[in-house]
């Protein structure tokens, strides 16, 4: 990196960090910058990235206005004849036009079909997800390392281990029942599922700590042996 | 009209999607990563709305000359760069590779900004962590004492501290014991609830009961 | 009297100016990179095996490391890097590098220059180093490679085809590999290597991870996964166990500096909950 | 065990072409080869179950030089063609040694075919230079199939989910009265914006920073239109900042109609819900500048977070908003906690807007998750006792094979 890079990297270091003593105008500046930057970012990456290879390239756009590229659909479909099942890329395009009716008042409520298509999209997408990775494997995982009664290792420390977890499960899963009072037996159990929760939250933010001050500890890095050559 | 069409079509196409996860045959088992290719190009071509919006809001306070519009100015100035640096000036599509003027802004100004915010996290984990970890009750007592063995068990000091005891009470193991009995069967407890609650949510927006998102007639 | 202004301090820190824990935070983990503090680190099995498998090689072995991972975990994963370009150079292996993350090249080519400064000795670009690059395509990658690494890699990261150089002479699988190291931070990863190329081709691979990965690759230890370093701890272990204590050595101070640090506020803001709580009672819930 | 007890299970509950497995079994070893290597066993290739054609799976009894591990063995090479006298065109190699759970042989998959077309296969051995050759009896054509059969229990537990929300849907909208537990973070929405009003102070809304292909991101923006609706009634001023254009649409007509329903549409202006970046960090940046500035008076988290959590709550709490949050996100729940006066624990994310609206139907579909738990409980409870006693491996009934 050169060393106008690493100054400009520097300045723009410091005025966010600026931010953990007060606002200033130091740290607005940052600011601006960053959601220009950003914003702009995005704003040229999906061009470049979503909407010319998937649907320019697809359709054959990007050849029709001369640019270097592969036939699309287009150029099969009209130029030699062959169906090409690309074109359906036509029905995202159309789509998206669409959502740019917004910028039209009166017409703009044409943008909900893509939303609904979006909307749609998400719930059949979602609707099986989790259920194979967070509900069927988690039963699979909390049942399958138990050793039957019998074997060897069925009294050893770590079978009781997966009893407790099987508890925990349990009573965790209890505490976001809905419909039931949380009174009596459901009620013990829900509590004792919010105490295994907060084992969870305390444990797991314990364990991200390490991990956010290596990243502090990267900046400071890069601050005292790139910028400021302090240590070596 | 300008709400039971796209009702039709949430429904439709959630109905669709879900039965594809069970079909491998053409066109069921593309399907997915079809629409999710169309969903791209819908988000691609959304995002000149949301940037008009931001070029509109920041202008306004310029032109206004609202507190603090010179930054809304920078704003502006910022996008601008990066949009025509990005367009006309680093090679079209191959803009991200290495030396193009649009990546070098990436390195030089955007990353930075990106990794010290993302540092900020270090300093907020102590100050949340002074302020969330004290003994009000006892959920927050459990909390604080998961926390701290954790914490500890993760340097040296911790096992320093209890290398008097035997090995199995060194804080490092029951840090990792409260990591992978407790903390693992709350997390699944977590995850087997959200996995229902994503298919009440599903299904409630495919069958249109849930339609807040259609906004009114 | 010494007792009423315990009490008075002890309410004043109750609340506390959080500006006062970030400039601890600040000063505790920068200290140990200006000033050299020993510490003792316990090492590991997890990363004594990983050193051991690597100490059992023979000098000169061909081994490859992919670096998977972006900047946003060089501070874990950059020390374990240096260290294994370092070791290589004292062993003379031959390093063949690839990046499943399009950024692993050039954390790569990062790396290496470190290493090279420390060891006082340089790599011979295509004698016994060289960088592939990166190749899209996650998992298949690793599963091509299975069958063919000329396939997978025609061109090296500069752009040059790899045939002219005597480091990928016999070069033609997994089979002509001795060792892979790999570093990651995410899918592809750890767990990818393991999946395609430990267990189909027996590859002997190790692994260094970051903090938040590492436990989640403990189930593949032992035959799948020989060794594993996790996040900086990890680091300054392998460090140490290779006698080329560096970066993650030194940043494990910081660490646990700042660790204390947090700790310690912990227990004053709970001595200072139940002192100052008084004969109020404590809330309901 | 658990391949029988689904396709039990799955005759009552489907009529669907099972898939004709074609096997085709090996000639015997070519003898011509060197006789210093032994070749292969019998290969059998098969269509690759459960997939949408284009490949084969070729197994083979491994060379009895490979299970003896004598020095020197180089492995396979597998070739393939479409007559069985060749010619045979090398596709790849593999090591030697078994497949883990069945180590006299080994498995390759060509996922490289052409549907339709017949292949032969054949494996040469290798040992120091000399080959052996073992080869496909009869040919194999690879086929798209009609259902995943690794999927049945993904099935069964889809179907029954299903059955069960809809179900306690329909008995709400026949007018059965459903209990729900208090949820006290819901509790607060209503105190939290009238605490703002009194105020005279703003209300931020932040509906997460993931696109409208995440469902926390849709729930969330549900739970925006039941708080919109109060702000509107109280005449409380709500900022909607997003990072997503989508869920600016999106944010807006939900505003829009919320203001409707409580009979203000006039107050409804677009400026409510403006767009930042996509960035999750400039976004954080953005925020935490406009927290400090503007001082809210409540802040709501609602939707999908990543790393930024941490960095907006703990602004938020240092001026003094009131914080309730609400994610699927596990790892970033903790950081809520710590950080907001109330939170939303996954589930209860998605039961928010249902809560909130006390619409039957909406409620009727949370008691259905509630059987979803109650079946699941069960099943844990009985494969307990099921792999305790050791009578079967019930747990694998719940592994999910395809997909």
């Amino acid at each position: 990196m050169s060393t106008f890079g690493i100054w400009i990297g520097a300045i723009l270091t410091l005025g966010i960090l600026s931010f953990l003593y007060k606002d200033n105008p130091f740290y607005k500046l940052c600011e601006a910058i960053f959601l220009g930057i950003s914003a702009g970012y995005w704003f040229v990456s999906l061009f470049w990235q979503n909407l010319v290879p998937k649907l320019f390239d697809n359709l054959g756009v990007t050849k029709l206005v001369g640019f270097q590229a592969d036939d699309g659909a287009l150029q099969n479909l009209f130029g030699r004849g062959q169906y090409d099942e690309r074109i359906w890329y036509l029905v995202a395009g159309v789509l998206g036009v669409m959502m740019l009716m917004r910028l039209v008042p009166k017409a703009g409520w044409i943008s909900r079909w893509p939303l609904a298509f979006v909307v749609g999209t998400t719930a059949g997408v979602y609707l099986t997800r989790y259920l194979a990775s967070n509900a069927l494997d988690q039963i699979n995982s909390t049942l399958k390392d138990f050793v039957a009664i019998g074997q060897p290792g069925f009294l050893s420390g770590m079978n009781f281990n997966y009893l407790l977890v099987l508890i925990g499960v349990l009573a965790g899963l209890t505490y976001f029942y809905f419909s039931k009072e949380h009174k009596g037996i459901t009620g013990g159990a829900a509590r004792i599922g919010i105490y295994f929760i907060m084992v969870t939250f305390g444990a797991s933010f314990g364990y991200t700590v390490m991990s956010r001050m290596s990243l502090l500890i990267g900046r400071l890095d890069f601050l005292y042996r790139e910028w400021l050559h302090l240590i070596r | 009209m300008k709400r039971e069409i796209p009702l039709l079509i949430a429904g439709i196409v959630g109905c669709v999607l879900v039965i594809q996860y069970f079909i491998p045959h053409t066109p069921f088992g593309t399907l997915n990563d079809v629409f999710s290719d169309w969903f791209s190009i819908i988000q691609a071509t959304a995002i000149w709305l949301g940037a008009l919006n931001l070029i509109k809001v920041a202008g306004d306070k310029v032109y206004k000359k609202q507190k603090d519009w010179p930054f809304s100015l920078i704003i502006i100035i910022s996008f601008f760069i990066m949009v025509v640096v990005g367009f006309f000036f680093s090679g079209g599509r191959r803009f991200l590779e290495p030396g193009t003027p649009f990546s070098q802004l990436y390195d030089y100004v955007y990353s930075p900004l990106m990794a010290m915010m993302f540092a900020l996290l270090a300093f907020f984990v102590g100050s949340a962590s002074y302020r969330a970890f004290r003994a009000r009750n006892k959920e927050a007592t459990i909390l604080l004492l998961a926390a701290f063995f954790v914490m500890l068990g993760r340097v040296p000091l911790g096992d320093a501290l209890t290398g008097w005891l035997p090995q199995s009470l060194h804080m490092s193991n029951v840090a990792s014991w409260i990591m992978n009995v407790p903390h693992l069967a709350g997390q699944r407890a977590i995850m087997i609830g959200i996995a229902l609650g994503t298919v009440s949510t599903s299904l409630r927006l495919i069958l249109g009961i849930e339609r807040s998102y259609l906004g009114g007639e | 009297m010494a007792g009423e202004s315990l009490k008075k301090f002890l309410e004043k820190m109750m609340g506390i100016d959080r500006r006062v824990i970030f400039l601890l935070i600040f000063v505790a983990l920068s200290i140990p990179m200006f000033i050299a503090i020993k510490m003792k680190i316990p090492v590991s099995p997890e990363v004594e095996s990983l050193v051991d498998t690597m100490r059992n090689l023979p000098d000169g072995a061909k081994v490859m490391i992919s670096l998977d991972y972006d900047p946003s975990s060089e501070p874990e994963l950059q020390p374990m890097a240096e260290t294994f370009f370092t070791y290589a150079l004292q062993r003379n292996f031959k390093v063949i590098v690839i990046g499943l993350w399009p950024q692993g090249a050039i954390q790569a080519e990062r790396a290496k220059t470190v290493a090279e400064t420390k060891a006082g000795r340089q790599f011979e670009y295509g004698v016994d180093y060289i960088n592939l690059g990166y190749q899209s395509g996650n998992e298949l990658v690793i599963q091509r490679m299975g069958s063919s690494i000329p396939a997978m890699f025609p061109r090296d990261y500069f752009g040059q085809p790899i045939g002219q150089y005597p480091i990928m002479q016999g070069v033609r699988n997994f089979s002509n590999i001795d060792y892979v190291f790999n570093l990651s931070a995410g899918y592809p990863g750890t767990l990818e290597w393991v999946l395609f190329a430990a267990d189909p081709f027996h590859v002997v691979v190790g692994a260094g991870n970051t903090a938040v990965q590492a436990p989640q690759m403990y189930p593949y230890l032992g035959k799948q996964l020989k060794g594993l370093a996790g996040g900086m701890k990890g680091g300054a272990e392998f460090e140490i166990l290779t006698n080329l204590e560096g970066r993650a050595v030194k940043y494990m101070v910081g660490q646990t500096f700042a660790h204390t640090v947090i700790v310690l506020f912990i227990i004053v803001a709970n001595v200072a909950y139940f002192a100052t709580r008084g004969g109020k009672k404590g809330g309901a819930l | 065990m658990k391949q029988k007890f689904w396709l039990g299970l799955l005759v009552v509950l489907l009529i669907a072409a099972g898939p004709h497995a074609q096997e085709s079994a090996t000639a015997a070893p070519d003898s011509g080869a060197s006789p210093l290597v032994k070749p292969p066993g019998e290969v059998i290739a098969s269509d690759t179950p459960n997939d949408a054609g284009g490949s084969i799976t070729i197994k083979w009894e491994r060379s009895p030089d490979d299970i003896a591990g004598v020095a020197g063995f180089g492995g396979y090479n597998i070739l393939r063609g479409t007559s069985p006298d060749g010619p045979f065109e090398s596709i790849g190699e593999t090591s030697g040694g078994g497949d883990p759970d069945d180590p006299m042989h080994k498995t390759y998959l060509d996922n490289n075919t052409t549907d339709g077309v017949a292949y032969y296969y054949a494996i040469d051995s290798k040992l120091n230079g000399t080959m052996a050759r073992a080869i496909t009896a009869t040919a194999i054509v690879s086929k798209q199939q009609w259902f995943n059969f690794g999927l049945v229990n993904m099935l069964i537990a889809t179907v029954f989910l299903i059955s069960a929300i809809l179900y306690f849907i329909s008995s709400a909208k026949s007018g059965k009265k459903l209990y729900i537990r208090k949820i006290a973070g819901l509790e607060a929405v209503d105190e939290a914006v009238g605490r703002a009003t009194e105020m005279g102070k703003k209300i931020f809304y932040i509906p997460g920073t993931q696109d409208m292909d995440n469902v926390q991101t849709i729930a969330g923006l549900t739970i925006l239109g039941r708080v919109a609706r109060l702000t509107a009634q109280y005449e409380a001023r709500i900022d909607v900042p997003v990072s997503r254009s989508l869920v600016m649409v999106t944010a807006r007509e939900v505003v829009k109609e919320a203001y409707l329903k409580a009979g203000r549409p006039d107050s409804y202006t677009d400026d409510m819900v403006y767009y930042l970046t996509d960035d999750q960090f400039g976004y954080a940046a953005g925020i935490d500048g406009m927290i400090v500035r503007q001082k809210p008076a409540t802040i709501f988290y609602q939707g999908a977070f990543y790393a930024e959590a941490l960095l907006l709550a703990e602004t938020g709490n240092s001026i003094g908003a009131i914080q309730i949050a609400g994610t699927a996100m596990p790892s970033q729940l903790p950081f809520f906690v710590a950080a907001c006066d109330y939170t939303l624990i996954g589930e209860e994310l998605f039961a928010a807007s249902a809560y909130l609206s006390h619409e039957p139907r909406l409620l009727g579909s949370l008691k259905g998750q509630d059987w979803g738990k109650a079946a699941i409980i069960l099943a844990l409870l009985l494969g307990f006792l099921i792999q305790v006693s050791g009578l079967f491996d019930f747990a694998s009934l719940f592994s999910v094979a395809g997909g």
